[in-house]
């Protein structure tokens, strides 16, 4: 059986949500099974917010993360509330912004934030680049499934953009384990 | 062929499942975790001549879902727990009245605004016995985004086929969850339409019921020239004081879901064949359960799954059967008690009970289920 | 019900339905009614003119006009 | 043999009505039949819905497609019964307490969509049903038995209301008004939108001994002496319109309708 349990966590706004959707959706293309759920309210729209996502090729009972495989955060105020519960052979994935403080699990730090921001001039992407970092660490979706999986919910006329930022997200991930 | 899997939300679900049974009408307000489902519907339905409408409260999108069903189209509201307490009057309308409908609650916390986005199972009893009097009611529980496809489906077919609110009990988990699911194909899905009249108006009397304790059902528009009330009626539908008319008519009402108990009781369960503990359990619940349920047979002890998807009237029948081999009855569920309460109704003294229960607006894990199961074992 | 219908060229009382609320009495302009034991009675059918304004706010409609 | 109009229009067979004598619904339900006969609807094509009260008894007398309902939510039902079949032609009839307290936003929301729907509020001044207490419109001082010391609530203009609301006809009369009544409910009905008439009913038993009014004829004469119409009132002084009420036509404004916008939406979706 093979498993992945992901959270994604960051602030309200940052598409978080949407990137965990994407991720199920593109584990479905792949014919795998997928649970996403998330962090409702006033919470999604400010504060911390998360979105979770089981991946297996098994049946999904409990839809909830419960030993954290990867974790990614995006802002100090989610990593500090949602960082407890990942597994100590899992991984997580931060903004460059965080303080982590000492941790024996695995930590890539990588500049997410600064690359949507000022790489590719466009904040609204930075949940983009986000799962592209995602996916090329922990290879739990491969890219081509994942770039349909966003082109299916990026609104018209921003297909390029997003392609761009799933590419440049997929190569920081990529070159953060090389 | 491409593969049919989707990743679909549980409220997007319930939105397919009312539409893929005929749905024509939706009256709505807003409230969370049940939203999506008015946002999907007020979509969906125009593409496919429904209408939709955001009444001005819940009690309103009761009334307006009791009007719409008498003129013949399939009628549903979706809501939260304060909104279906705000609906009850009318549903016990509908009950009455006899005017097929559904109603979604998507449950949370509670009571009043309660944790408005957080998990819960509260509304148990208020799906029973919500409304003031005596009154049928149909209450099923789905526990995947692809059963909440299906039961609004059967909530629909039970509703047309017994003339009786149907309540869709979510609950946030549920409703909220994204899952892959396949949606079957039209062809393969069963549709029941309400039993019309086969006779004139001359002959028709609205409230007269046929051996299967049903009466045939009209439209508005039709030229049968009826009239509905939600007073005790006679079975001309017009408002009666006779003792012996409103005693027929109560008794009518309770007796059409008794008598066809077999058919609207549906449940499931899982290695109970050799189990000393069953956990009983409902909607997302019974996730955790599953899992417990599998962790805790790894380990080598005999645990079994029972969830009931009617969950009113109850699978008293099944339990009772099953309380005469198994030891112990855990029911886990996001409340302080209201399934137990049926479970230990039924059961009496014939098995032990205990309670896994969790009101503070999170999930119940497996591993609070498993806990409980060891003190147990 | 027939038989307690009061029945003229010109008007029709059904007695069984009228409650003697006098409203008939008192707007009719030609003092055709009047109420006697709690009931309308046509008391001068001659004088009547079929204006028929018994009938327009009789609440019990239990008096009306003939052939109009 | 009750008279032509009854006999086609009333189930003669749950005659004579329940209410009290002189109780001033039986001409204003009598006038919505004579309405109705006027306009040649289809028979089967109209559907009558009340909610819970003196007033709302009335459709129990009508042959038609009818429903009485709960208290205060006619207009909703009546809402759902029209958007699901908008062939048939809604009349809701209502009484003061049921459609401007307890069912009041109902009333206001149906006004501001313009869903087609033909509203008769049958107005007494009180809640008959449950025995005279004060409603909505119960003048300000007047007496009801849970306003033993006179009410001091001030009353509902409904027609201002409905108007403010969006309702695009909207008109007053009184029972003692039969003719002109029966008119404005014709151009309610006509009028393709929602349409309130305020039909000022008398309640002889509990409003008029409650507070001396003297019998349904006296109560019927004071609408007489009272009532001024407002194509008239406009070249009175304000002297003497002092202690009068307006009754007439007071809006006959159309716009797009409800249900025919939705199915614009339709339309356009299934073209697509």
């Amino acid at each position: 059986m093979d498993r992945h349990e992901i959270r994604l966590s960051g602030s309200g706004g940052q598409g978080l949500i949407t990137g965990g959707i994407i991720l199920a959706e593109a584990a479905i293309l792949e014919g795998k099974n997928a649970v996403q759920t998330q962090s409702y309210g006033p919470e999604a729209r400010g504060g911390a917010s998360k979105a979770e996502v089981i991946i297996s090729t098994d049946k999904i009972d409990f839809p909830k993360v419960r030993d954290c495989d990867i974790f990614l955060s995006l802002t100090q105020k989610s990593f500090d509330q949602y960082s407890k519960g990942v597994k100590e052979n899992g991984i997580m994935i931060v903004d460059e912004s965080i303080e982590t403080g000492d941790s024996k699990i695995k930590v890539y730090k990588l500049p997410i934030i600064h690359t949507a921001h000022n790489v590719l001039g466009k904040p609204m992407v930075t949940n983009i680049v986000a799962i592209g970092v995602v996916a090329a660490i922990s290879k739990v979706v491969s890219k081509e499934v994942l770039e349909e999986a966003v082109l299916n919910h990026v609104p018209n006329g921003t297909e390029e953009l997003n392609k761009k930022a799933l590419e440049i997200g997929y190569s920081l991930g990529e070159n953060a384990v090389k | 062929m491409k593969s049919k899997a989707r990743l679909m939300q549980g409220n997007e679900a319930c939105v397919e499942g009312a539409i893929a049974a005929g749905m024509k009408f939706f009256a709505g307000y807003p409230i969370t975790p049940s939203t999506e489902i008015a946002e999907i519907a007020a979509e969906k339905l125009p593409r496919v001549g429904g209408k939709f409408i955001q009444m001005e409260d819940e009690i309103a999108s009761m009334a307006a879902v009791i009007g719409a069903s008498l003129t013949g189209s399939k009628s549903m509201t979706a809501t939260s727990g304060p909104g279906f307490s705000l609906k009850q009057e009318n549903i016990g309308y509908a009950a009455l009245a006899e005017v097929p409908c559904v109603v979604v609650d998507v449950q949370r916390s509670g009571p009043s605004t309660g944790l408005p986005t957080s998990p819960a199972q509260g509304d148990i009893m208020q799906a029973r016995w919500g409304t003031h009097g005596d009154h049928p009611v149909i209450a099923l529980t789905p526990s995947s985004v692809r059963e909440t496809f299906d039961l609004t489906i059967r909530a629909f077919n039970l509703s047309e086929k017994y003339r009786v609110p149907v309540i869709l009990l979510m609950d946030e988990i549920i409703g909220h969850m994204r899952e892959r699911v396949e949606l079957p194909d039209a062809f393969e899905i069963e549709i029941v339409n309400r039993k019309k009249p086969t006779v004139g108006r001359d002959q028709y009397l609205p409230y007269k019921a046929d051996e299967d304790l049903i009466p045939p059902m009209a439209n508005y528009g039709e030229g049968y020239r009826f009239h509905v009330t939600g007073l005790a009626h006679d079975e001309t539908g017009f408002p009666t004081n006779s003792p012996a008319m409103a005693d027929k008519l109560y008794r009518r009402l309770m007796d059409k879901i008794e008598m066809h108990k077999d058919d609207i009781i549906q449940w499931e369960e899982e290695n109970t064949d050799d189990a000393d503990v069953v956990i009983v359990s409902i909607g997302g619940v019974s996730r955790a359960a599953d899992t417990a349920m599998k962790q805790l047979r790894e380990k080598g002890y005999k645990v079994g799954t029972f969830r009931p998807i009617t969950v009113w009237p109850f699978p008293e029948k099944r339990l009772l059967e099953l309380a005469s081999k198994v030891k112990t009855f855990v029911v886990a569920e996001m409340n302080l008690g209201q399934i137990a309460l049926e479970v230990e109704r039924i059961i009496k003294d014939k098995a032990e009970l205990k309670k896994v229960n969790k009101v503070n607006g999170e999930a119940i894990y497996p591993e609070e289920i498993i806990a409980r199961i060891e003190e147990v074992l | 019900m027939n038989n307690n219908e009061t029945v003229t060229d010109k008007l029709v009382v059904n007695e069984n339905w009228c409650k003697g609320c006098g409203i008939c009495v008192k707007f009719c302009p030609k003092n055709v009614l009047k109420v006697e034991n709690e009931k309308v009675k046509v008391i001068d059918i001659d004088k009547c003119i079929q204006c028929g304004l018994c009938e327009l706010r009789c609440p019990d409609f239990a008096i009306y006009v003939r052939g109009k | 043999m009750p008279s032509a109009l009854v006999n086609e229009y009333f189930r003669t067979n749950k005659l004579p009505q329940i209410w009290c004598p002189g109780c001033g619904h039986g001409i204003i339900t009598r006038a919505i039949t004579a309405a109705i006969d006027k306009l040649g609807l289809e028979r089967d094509k109209i559907c009558i819905v009340s909610g819970i009260g003196c007033s709302s008894r009335a459709p129990g007398y009508m042959d038609f497609d009818t429903l009485h309902t709960t208290h205060g939510r006619a207009i909703a039902f009546a809402t759902g019964v029209k958007m699901a079949n908008p062939d048939l032609k809604v009349i809701v009839i209502t009484g003061d307490g049921d459609a401007t307290a307890i069912g009041g936003n109902h009333l206001i929301h149906a006004c501001r969509r313009n869903i087609d729907i033909t509203t008769i509020v049958f107005n007494n001044n009180i809640y008959g049903m449950t025995g005279g207490q004060y409603s909505p419109t119960t003048p300000k001082f007047d007496k009801g038995t849970t306003a033993p010391y006179g009410n001091i609530d001030k009353a509902f203009d409904i027609p201002a209301l409905a108007a403010a609301a969006g309702a695009t006809y909207v008109g007053r009369s009184t029972a003692y008004h039969t003719q002109l009544l029966i008119s404005l409910i014709e151009n309610g009905i006509k009028n393709e939108g929602f349409s309130l008439i305020e039909a000022l009913s008398v309640c002889p038993t509990y409003y008029g001994r409650k507070n001396k009014k003297g019998s349904a004829v006296d109560m019927l004469e004071w609408q007489k002496d009272h009532a001024v119409n407002i194509s008239a009132a406009s070249k009175m002084t304000p002297e003497s319109l002092e202690g009068k009420f307006l009754i007439g036509e007071f809006k006959n404004s159309p716009e797009p309708e409800y249900t025919s916008e939705y199915q614009k939406i339709i339309d356009r979706l299934c073209k697509e």
